[in-house]
This record gives structure tokens, C-alpha cells and sequence, in this order.
């Protein structure tokens, strides 16, 4: 499945899985020290998607997200200070403490929206490539969802939208097996979720999502084609959580063996292992990005846990841009 | 409000009537040849499709092009979805869903996205999108096609809601719209497109949360918006006829509602009445009446009546579609009634 | 493309079609003189889908059609007098005048829902096997829908759901090119709408709506595949309506070659013609089928004409099923 | 009404007290016991799926087995289609939408066709549904998993709201919206599932469209509902403390809300305050208001007043979600002062 890629893009991509790892390592660290409370999604074990989506992205390029999608925003280039001051409901918070985990949004980064309804990103990233389009800036939207949301009205909707009108959106689908509780297969009636590109006259793409190979190959062509006005793609890529639906989640409704066997080989080592032995860097130099990662999070944590939170008077602004009456 | 770059006279003496269909469509015409992001987008609305069922959007694609005014699948969360994530990135889209009733397959898009996307996001993106829409009795449509469902939007924090009653508002109210950097759900009435009046000068806005009064009285004030609204002012005319007179003001926004308007004419009649198509229950006129009640505690002279229409589907047969809503000669019934309490 | 079907089938289809082209020829008329009022969608050119349909159904068996669906409803058995009084608005109408022409329902002969609401017949025909299921009454729910309806979410869950849980339902689609003025292509990026049947894993048929022996052949399949519990079927009819989306519409959005072609090609004689040829019935059979059938519409004109309107307490009467205050 | 086969004493003396999650898991249970028409669906309501997100029907697929206790795809308008559709043919559907916020993506099944099929259908079908849901602030979700929309349905005709607020009604609420013939959207708050309290009685039923009076008082009536409805005691226990005496009337239903109790109940202490957790404008506080101000004209002692959360997304932030709703010690100060108005 794997496809080569060279060490140097190997590399770039561990660069990201390390941060993403790190960060994930940490939220629930935090949280089982009781330092912060929210509800979070842990992507453990779904890092190398959006690295080696993002790797392929240009700066400008958009995403849309959903709630399991720290890791893309990351990936995207999301800052660390302000995301933690944001998970900790900080008026310092990329979105002054008002969107939370599930919201997180950074325009610079063309972070465009976080949602937290199942299957929503999809219809919003095709908004942004019929701006693409119409500003021919040549940008690029990545939709980010779950294999549960391709059985919502809404993955189909868009999916028929952006085929008819071309746009240059990419729609990757994190296929970890389950939908909150429910198995792939309790939920979804296509064999695989790729297979509906068909009815959609579009490339559908399936892809090893433990694999940095298997998956930049896919994405790059994707954005490729998408950014040459070819139109959209529906990449599916094959991955796990480790850590079930939610932070806290009793996970009774898992295999124990599919859970194991799938930490056990646990793609993000496995890819460090990789790019060391390309010699596309040392162990130390690994070492030393980690540590640099640690101390970045150590840091952000710190600013987050030190902000203020956001003022009363925060209920009565970004209602409207002017505020009105009645 | 940076966005109402005009608020001239309303209307040019003696030019010739037009119809709030016309209307609509040159203020939409004004505004995209105003402004290169505004762009257009809904089932139909393109010209090869006929310029939408009655033809609002009509001549748009030709003058504009294909690129910015696109008919769609019948997709209403796509039409949504692609509206609100175009305007993220700085362009102004006019969305359709053809009947109001749609909008119920459309709702986590306007609702959870849309209305929500400035807050959630601590003020970093905005909406600027106009959802239009049209709905009302009165062509036999029957139970899935003629429901208004604004009062859902005005208790949904972060969008704006609008129903013109007359082809001057039309044009004022969607060229507000359309520069308003939030969302505004815009709703038409279907039955009142070829309703003709005096046309608006080009150019010429309605600031949204304004409400107009229709026509001045001193016994009863008379609250209303979208079809309705003129129903009202038929309705005043015979109560006039019967020794009552009534001020009808026309809301025109919705939500927010113009409080300071509604309560300068009650503080004069000590009267109010409020009427919508809307079904009554827990309908917009609850909140009216409510805060009303509130703010003239004591100052009232008679106790403020609320119409709109039966708490039921809306039904087929001609004979009891003409009665589910209020229409003219029940409301003069009831300004009359209200004048003598 | 057309399967042989037997002359006696060929007939009892023609029967019905019979009925379904002569009324939407008297509703015409009908509106036209201006005896009646109202949205009249009609399914001129269609009759032979849900007539073939119909023939391989039970008279127990379930259908939910939309607004254009007089077709579906009189080839499942929905009597005209009550037909008539319903869309003329009168208490003698089969729901006393308070439905209309787009919200029939007949649920003696299994007419449960008629709907205005594109893509909305087919989540309750899954409910409606679902009962099926749970009884084990073999009984088998069909859902009409046109191809417009295939491109919102409502059709996708609906597939999916159908098929997770091998819903004896069969989705019939009746692709009539135009979804009210917008042609298929502008709309659907699927090739064809039962290629979208493959992204649920369940077969997906096309057949040609215009051929008796088609639709019959796809229809009996897929019914006893449903009643024999293996699941739904997605069928596409190819048909074309000959009077544009509602009674009264300006049609400019037409090609007219193709509308002139689908008109000259007519099904309806061109089924007589091969039920006469295959001697399952003489000439003069058809005749009198043909009269009886004119006057029984008569009967039901009369009737519907003559009766009353309902009474205003109707408004408060069916809301629910004992009437409460507040 | 023959669907409440029974309304005996509520709570058995001494009994164990028991959490809201547990009566509703019984009450379901039950009816599921009682009705073989009783089926249930959703998203991971079944046991390999652990019963549900929170549990609420756990167990029920290993005692009536999977052709009746379904979980689902993420497909919200399949999942009250199927709900739907069965409950046209002698079905009992009890369908989750896992939060009330995902109601948006179902609405057009919920009020176009739930809500109007008998109506359209002229009494021919009907649709005998229980749509649960849950909702309410306290969590941290944010901006979309909190929000209460029952004022759209209450705004609905042909559908019925319910909101318990105890153990023992969301046990004899829920026997009874099963049994209800009509379709009944029946709202829990998610963060008083583990609210403990007297246990019903099995076979308890709460009459739809019946409040319950939670304490009397003789200043001030307070009208609420859900979580709300406790914050309204909590609040009447200071207001007490600070002379102040209020009667706490828990709506229990939304839609049809029991006039006659709220009037009857103002008719003694004249004054009114409305409080739910709902945005404050357009909500349903409104129509009570609208209502009570309309029968009680001129004999109100102070001005009726509502109170709801703030107009605006639910924030994230604890120290604003915190504030965002009403909370007992605000709805006390609100009594005390309207008790000295
Ligand atoms: C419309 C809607 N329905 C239900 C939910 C509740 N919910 C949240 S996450 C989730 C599972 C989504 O699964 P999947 O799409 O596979 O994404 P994953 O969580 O596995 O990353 C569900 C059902 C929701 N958020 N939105
Ligand atoms: C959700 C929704 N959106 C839009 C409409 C308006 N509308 C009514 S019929 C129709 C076209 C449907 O086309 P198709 O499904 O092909 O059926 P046909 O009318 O051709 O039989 C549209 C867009 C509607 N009724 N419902
Ligand atoms: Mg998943
Ligand atoms: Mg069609």
C-alpha cells in the first residue's frame, strides 16, 4: 500500500506527527490532573493524516474541521498558545475563550471553521473553493470528517455539489473504524467509504492512514487536481483512535485485540523509525525537535493556565458585527 | 453603520409603479453591479433555468455571468454550506431556498453555522450572507409550502430577519441586507410579488431594525410586517369607516424589532395590537406583546391582543385557507373592538 | 433493452395506464376551463412506471409518492371519486379537502404519504419496512422520487439506512431529466442515478420507464427480492414529462426537439398498440376500457364538483387526536 | 383521555431515591413490557453500543432484542423517517436525537411531516412518536450542543413538548408521551440525568399538559420547566429567607402548557415571573407573558417578568456559561424584586 516518499517530505511530516502526538499526550495529561476540564476528542493515532495533508497545503490553502480536529488544525499551523488558551476557555483563546475545543477557528492559518455537528464541514469547504474560484487565487479546501458523517445528508449533498460545479475541495474522510459506539460496518453500507466517489463521478481514494507514503500520494494528487481546476476528490484514509470516542469513554463497545494490535503498531514511532533510517535525520536530531516540541506545549500550557478568562460583557459582543437592540 | 452608504427619499414623484418582484430583482442587480462579491446562488436562479420559478433573479446570470450566479442541485444544506463559506473569505452571497418551508432541511447550516460562526469564532470570521426566501397563503399550496417560521430565526441569537411589505422596502430592505455584515434571513411573500407601489430611488436603502409607520392613529396601534402588514392597513381604513382609528406600523425587520417605534405609538394610544401569518402560539407577536406589557405596565388601556394564524397545518380547500389567516375585515374587527375597550 | 412481458400483463399495466393518462388529461382540462384551481403537477408520460410498478405489488403493500404523484396513487388504487372531491378541496375529499393534490393519502390501499417535500418519501418508506420487518407481514414499501430528489440528503441516509438494515424497500426513481428547470446534468453528477446505488451496496437498476416490460422486469425483481428480506433496491425509470414542471409552466428552459421527441414516442398508445398486437385484447375491448374509464372520471368530476367544502371547524379538528386547549 | 391508563400517587413512601437517567431507562422498559408495539431507535442506543451515550436505553436491546431497540447510522433524517413511517402503521417509535441541536438537521421530518400528517391527512394516519432529545448548559460543549429549541416546536401545531424536571415525572411523562397518540418531543437535560429523587411508582402516568405545583407561596407565582424548574425552587428557598414567598408551578408540558393552573395561581398572588433556559427573546416565556398580561389585565400587581439565557450562543467559558443561563441565585433576586414591586 505504502507509497516511498523521499526522507526529506518523510521528515516534514514527522515534524508535525511529533507535535500533533505531543500535543494530544499532553490535553490528556492535563486533563487527568484535573487542570482543565472540557470535553475532548483525542486523535491519538490519526496524527499522519492531516501532517501529510498539510505538508501538501499551501499556507493559504483552507480546512474545515470538526470537533476531533486539533490535530488538523496543528498540522495547519494553528499556534500553541493561543489553542491551549482557547481549550481553557481564556480570554487570551485564539477565539477569546468563546468557541472552546469543538470551535476553534484561525483565519490566518486559513483554519476556517470547527464544527461540532457531524457532517457539516463538508458543505461550508465547498463555500470556500466557490471563493477560490471566483478570486481564481488557486486555493485549495480540505473538508475534514469521519467515516460516520458519510451517512449524513449533508457529506452527499456536497459531495454532488462540488462534482457539478468543479471546486477545488478535497474531502478527507478519517475512517477510525467507528462512529462514537458503532462499528464501520453497523453504520455504513458501502464496503468502503471511497467507493461513493463513484456515484459522484469523482476519484475516490483509499489510503493507508497509518502510512505517510500512502497518504501524501493521495493528498498531493488530490490538491494537485483540485487546484488545477480538475475538481474535488473524496480520499478515504484507513486509520484508528486509541482512545475512543471522548476523554473518559468506558470503550466497552471495542475489541480489545483491534485495539491493541492497532497501538501496538502505532504509526507515529513507526514513522520516526522511518525517516531516521531514510537518514533524513539522526535520533538526536529527533530528539531534540521533541524536546523543542515538549517545552513549546510546556509553555503554551503555562500561558493558558495563567490567562484570565473572558469578561462578562464578552456575552454581548460578536453577536453582530455593530451590536443592536431588542 | 458603515454599511448603509445612503438612506435618501424612498420614492421619486411621479415615476411609474412597479411590482415587489421587480423591485427585488433591481436591488439585487444594484448591488452586484455595486459590488463585485456579491454573488448569487439557489435552485433555478439562473437564467438557462428560467431566472428562478418567478423570476426574482431573472436576467442576473446573463449580466453577471455563470460564475456568480449559479443555479444548484436541490441541496438546501449544499446552497447553505456554500453560501456561508464563501462569505468567510469576503464575498457577499444571496442564497435562495425556494419556499420557506425548506428551510427545515437547511436549519444546522443557518442555525448552528451561520447565526454562530462570529461568536464561536471571538469575532475572527463573519456571516455577511442574505438567506432569501418566500412563503404565505394564498394559492392553495396546502400544508407543506406556505408556513412563515420567523419566529424560530428571531429566537435564534446572531441573524437578522426582514419582511418587506411594499416594493420601496423590498429594494431599501435587500440592498440593507445585502451590505449587512451578518447574516439576514429575508423573507418574501409569495403571494404579494406582482403587488405594485411606488418604486424606490436606485440606490436607496432601509436600515435594517427600522419600523415604518404605514398610516398615524390615535385610538389603537396596529404592529405588523411582510403581507400582513398591508392587510392591516386595509383593515384600518375600515375601521376608520366604523369610528376607530388605528396607526399601523410595519415592522419590516423583525428581529432586531424597532422597540422605541412600537412603544412612542402605544405610549400615544394606549392600545396594541399585533398581527402576523405566522401561526399565533408562541409566535413573534408573544415577544411584542410581552415586552409592551412590560415596558407600559399600568399605562394601558386595554389589554394588547395578539392574531395570526390557527394553530394547524396549513390547510388546502380554498374555504378554510381563507380563513387560517387573519385578513382584513377580521382585523378591523378586532381594531374596533380594541378601540372600545 | 425491454424484457418480453406476456400480453396479459402488458394489458393489466395498460389498464391502469389507461386510468393515469386519461385523468391527468381530464385534470388539464379541467384546470384549464377553470372548474378547478390549483398546483397540478403533471405526470403525463410517466404513467407506465408506477402502472408496471403497481401490477408486481400486493394490495397491501406501502407506497409514499410526492406532489407529483396522482400516477402512483391511482395505479395503487386510490379511488377517484375521492381523488377528485381531495383535490378540488371538498369534505368529501379521501382527506376532507385539508391535503390537497400534494398531500394525498389512502391508507386502505397502502398510500401512506404523499409529500411536497423533495427526497421526503423515502425515510418514511424505510419506517414503513422497518414495520414490515417487525411484523413479518411480507409486506414491501415502495418510495417514488424524481432524479432531483437523488442529489438531497434525505435520499442518501435513506439508501444507507435502507440497506444496513435490509429494509424490504424498493426506491423507485423516475427520472424524468428535469428537476422543475434544471436539467439532469446541472444538477446530478452521478452518470446515472443507479449508479449511486453501488456506494450502498445494494443493486442498482436502470430501466426504461417508457418499455412496460422493463420497468416490469426491474420492478418484480427488485419486489421479491425485498419481500424475500434481501434488502432494498435502488430502480431509475428513464421517462420524460411532457408538461413541464407545473401546470401552466412557460417551459423555455426545455429543449423542444427533445420535448417533441418524447411526445411523438408517447408510451401510452405505443403500449396499446403492443397490447393489441400481442392479442391480449381486441380493439374494441380497449374501446370500452377506455370509455368506462371516461366515464367513471366523469362520475368523479360530478362528484367532487358537487360536493361541499369543509366546514371551518376543521381547523381544529385532526391536529391531534383528542383536541387540547392552549 | 384512554391513553393514561392510569394516574395513581406518585411516589412510593420510602422507596430508594433514584436518578432521572434510571426512571427514564424504567419507564421505557416498561412501555417496551407493556406494548409490544414499542420499539426504540437511535444512535448507539443498542447495547453493543453501550445503550446510548449517557445510557439512557441500556438494556433494553439485550431484553427485547435487536429488531426492536436499533442503533442507527449519524442519519437524523432517517432516524425520524423510520420513526415515522412505523408509527403510520400501529408502531410506538421512541427515537434519540442524541442532542437537541441535531434536531436542525431532522426538521423537515419533525414539522413538516410528523407534526401535520394527520392534519393533512385528514385524520387518516397518525403519528404516535416519542422524539427524545437532550440539551442544557453545564458541560462546556460550546456553542452547538446546548441549546434549547423547544420554542420552535411549541410554535409548531401537531406536536407536543414535554420537559420533566424530576425522577418520577420524566418516568410518568415518558409512560405517557409513549401512549400519547400523537408525536411528542420530549427534552431531558443532560445535566441532571443523575439528579436523584423519589422514585415513581411503576405505571405511573403524568397527564400531558399538566403542571405540578413544586411549592406554594402567596407573592410571587414562578412558571418554569426543566433544569430550570429546580432553579426555580432553589431560588424560592432565598427568596423565602428574604420575606419573600413564591409558588413554583413546573410546567412539565410546553406545548399545550396548562393556562389554567399558571392563571389560577396569579389569579392569587398577582405577580409573575417566567424562567427557562432557553434565549429569553422570542422564547416561550413570551406567550405565557403575552398570555397571562391578556387574562389578568388590570389586576397584575407588578409587570410580568421572563427570564431566559442571554442572546447569544452558548459560550465556552465557564465563567460565562456560568452566567449565560438564569441560575437560582439570579432568579432569586429577580423574585424578591418583583415581590416588592
Ligand atoms: C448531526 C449530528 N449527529 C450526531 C452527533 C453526535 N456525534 C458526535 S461525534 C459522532 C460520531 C462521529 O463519527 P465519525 O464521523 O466517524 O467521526 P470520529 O468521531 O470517529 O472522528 C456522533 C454521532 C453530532 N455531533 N452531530
Ligand atoms: C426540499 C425541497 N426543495 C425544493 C423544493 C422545490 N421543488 C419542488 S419539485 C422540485 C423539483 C424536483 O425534481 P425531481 O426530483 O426530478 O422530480 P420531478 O418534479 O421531476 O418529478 C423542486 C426543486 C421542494 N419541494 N423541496
Ligand atoms: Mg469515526
Ligand atoms: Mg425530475
Amino acid at each position: 500500500m505504502a507509497d516511498p516518499i523521499n526522507g526529506a517530505i518523510a521528515r516534514q511530516i514527522y515534524e508535525k506527527v511529533a507535535l500533533l502526538k505531543a500535543n494530544d499526550e499532553r490535553a490528556r495529561k492535563v486533563l487527568k490532573a484535573g487542570q482543565l476540564v472540557m470535553p475532548y476528542y483525542s486523535y491519538r493515532g490519526q496524527e499522519l493524516i492531516p501532517a501529510a495533508v498539510s505538508t501538501c497545503l499551501r499556507e493559504d490553502d483552507y480546512i474545515c474541521t470538526i470537533y476531533r480536529g486539533i490535530h488538523d488544525m496543528l498540522a495547519k499551523g494553528m499556534p500553541l498558545k493561543q489553542l491551549w488558551a482557547e481549550i481553557a476557555g481564556r480570554a487570551t483563546g485564539i477565539c477569546k475563550g468563546k468557541g472552546g475545543p469543538m470551535h476553534l477557528t484561525y483565519p490566518d492559518k486559513g483554519i476556517m471553521v470547527t464544527t461540532g455537528i457531524v457532517g457539516s464541514s463538508l458543505p461550508i469547504a465547498n463555500g470556500l473553493g466557490w471563493a477560490s474560484q471566483l478570486s481564481g487565487d488557486g486555493r485549495v479546501a480540505v473538508a475534514y470528517f469521519g467515516d460516520g458523517a458519510s451517512n449524513i445528508g449533508a457529506f452527499h449533498e456536497s459531495l454532488n455539489l462540488a462534482s457539478v460545479w468543479k471546486l477545488p475541495v478535497v474531502f478527507v474522510c478519517q475512517n477510525n473504524l467507528y462512529a462514537e459506539h458503532t462499528t464501520y460496518e453497523k453504520g455504513t453500507s458501502a464496503k468502503q467509504v471511497s467507493d461513493r466517489a463513484f456515484g459522484y463521478s469523482m476519484p475516490g481514494v483509499r489510503c493507508d492512514g497509518n502510512d505517510a507514503g500512502s497518504i501524501h500520494a493521495a493528498a498531493r494528487e488530490a490538491i494537485e487536481r483540485a487546484r488545477s481546476g480538475e475538481g474535488p476528490t473524496l480520499i478515504e484514509a484507513m486509520t484508528f483512535r486509541f482512545h475512543g470516542h471522548v476523554y473518559g469513554d468506558a470503550d466497552s463497545y471495542m475489541d480489545p485485540a483491534l485495539k491493541e494490535a492497532a497501538m501496538t503498531d502505532d504509526p507515529a514511532p513507526r514513522l520516526r523509525a522511518q525517516v531516521i533510517a531514510s537518514d533524513a535525520a539522526s535520533e538526536a536530531e529527533m530528539a531534540a525537535l521533541e524536546a523543542r516540541i515538549e517545552s513549546e506545549i510546556d509553555e503554551a500550557v503555562a500561558f493558558a493556565l495563567a490567562s484570565a478568562p473572558p469578561g462578562p460583557e464578552e456575552l454581548e459582543i460578536d453577536i453582530f458585527a455593530e451590536e443592536v437592540m431588542a | 453603520m458603515t454599511h448603509l452608504v445612503q438612506t435618501a427619499a424612498p420614492v421619486a414623484t411621479a415615476a411609474k409603479p412597479i411590482h415587489i418582484l421587480k423591485a427585488l430583482n433591481q436591488a439585487i442587480t444594484d448591488a452586484m453591479e455595486a459590488d463585485d462579491t456579491v454573488i448569487v446562488l439557489g435552485e433555478d436562479v439562473a437564467d438557462p433555468e428560467e431566472g428562478g420559478v418567478v423570476g426574482v433573479t431573472r436576467g442576473l446570470s446573463t449580466k453577471f455571468g455563470d460564475a456568480r450566479v449559479r443555479s444548484t442541485p436541490i441541496s438546501e444544506q449544499a446552497i447553505m454550506g456554500a453560501a456561508i463559506g464563501a462569505s468567510l473569505v469576503g464575498y457577499k452571497p444571496v442564497a435562495e431556498i425556494m419556499l420557506m418551508n425548506f428551510v427545515t432541511v437547511a436549519m444546522d447550516m443557518i442555525v448552528n453555522h451561520a447565526a454562530k460562526l462570529r461568536f464561536m469564532s471571538g469575532g475572527q470570521t463573519s456571516v455577511p450572507i442574505v438567506i432569501r426566501t418566500s412563503t404565505g397563503v394564498g394559492l392553495g399550496t396546502g400544508g407543506q409550502h406556505a408556513d412563515y417560521l420567523e419566529g424560530w430565526f428571531a429566537h435564534t441569537a446572531g441573524i437578522k430577519v426582514v419582511c418587506p411589505s411594499t416594493p420601496a422596502d423590498a429594494y431599501g430592505l435587500m440592498r440593507a441586507a445585502i451590505d449587512d455584515p451578518d447574516p439576514v434571513l429575508f423573507i418574501e411573500n409569495m403571494p404579494s410579488y406582482w403587488q405594485k407601489g411606488p418604486p424606490p430611488e436606485r440606490g436607496y436603502y432601509v436600515p435594517l431594525g427600522k419600523a415604518a409607520t404605514r398610516v398615524e392613529g390615535t385610538h389603537v396601534t396596529v404592529v405588523s410586517y411582510s403581507r400582513m402588514a398591508n392587510e392591516c392597513l386595509a383593515a384600518a381604513s375600515k375601521a376608520a369607516e366604523r369610528g376607530v382609528s388605528a396607526e399601523v406600523i410595519d415592522l419590516r425587520t423583525v428581529s432586531p424589532w424597532d422597540r422605541e417605534a412600537v412603544l412612542a405609538s402605544v405610549a400615544k394610544t394606549g392600545r396594541l395590537l399585533v398581527v402576523h401569518e405566522a401561526v399565533r402560539k408562541f409566535g413573534v407577536g408573544a415577544e411584542i406583546a410581552a415586552e409592551v406589557n412590560e415596558a407600559m405596565f399600568g399605562k394601558l388601556k386595554a389589554p394588547i391582543r395578539r392574531m395570526g394564524s390557527a394553530y394547524c397545518p396549513v390547510p388546502f380547500a380554498k374555504e378554510l385557507e381563507n380563513i387560517y389567516a387573519p385578513n382584513a375585515s377580521a382585523i378591523a374587527d378586532a381594531i374596533v373592538e380594541l378601540g372600545k375597550e
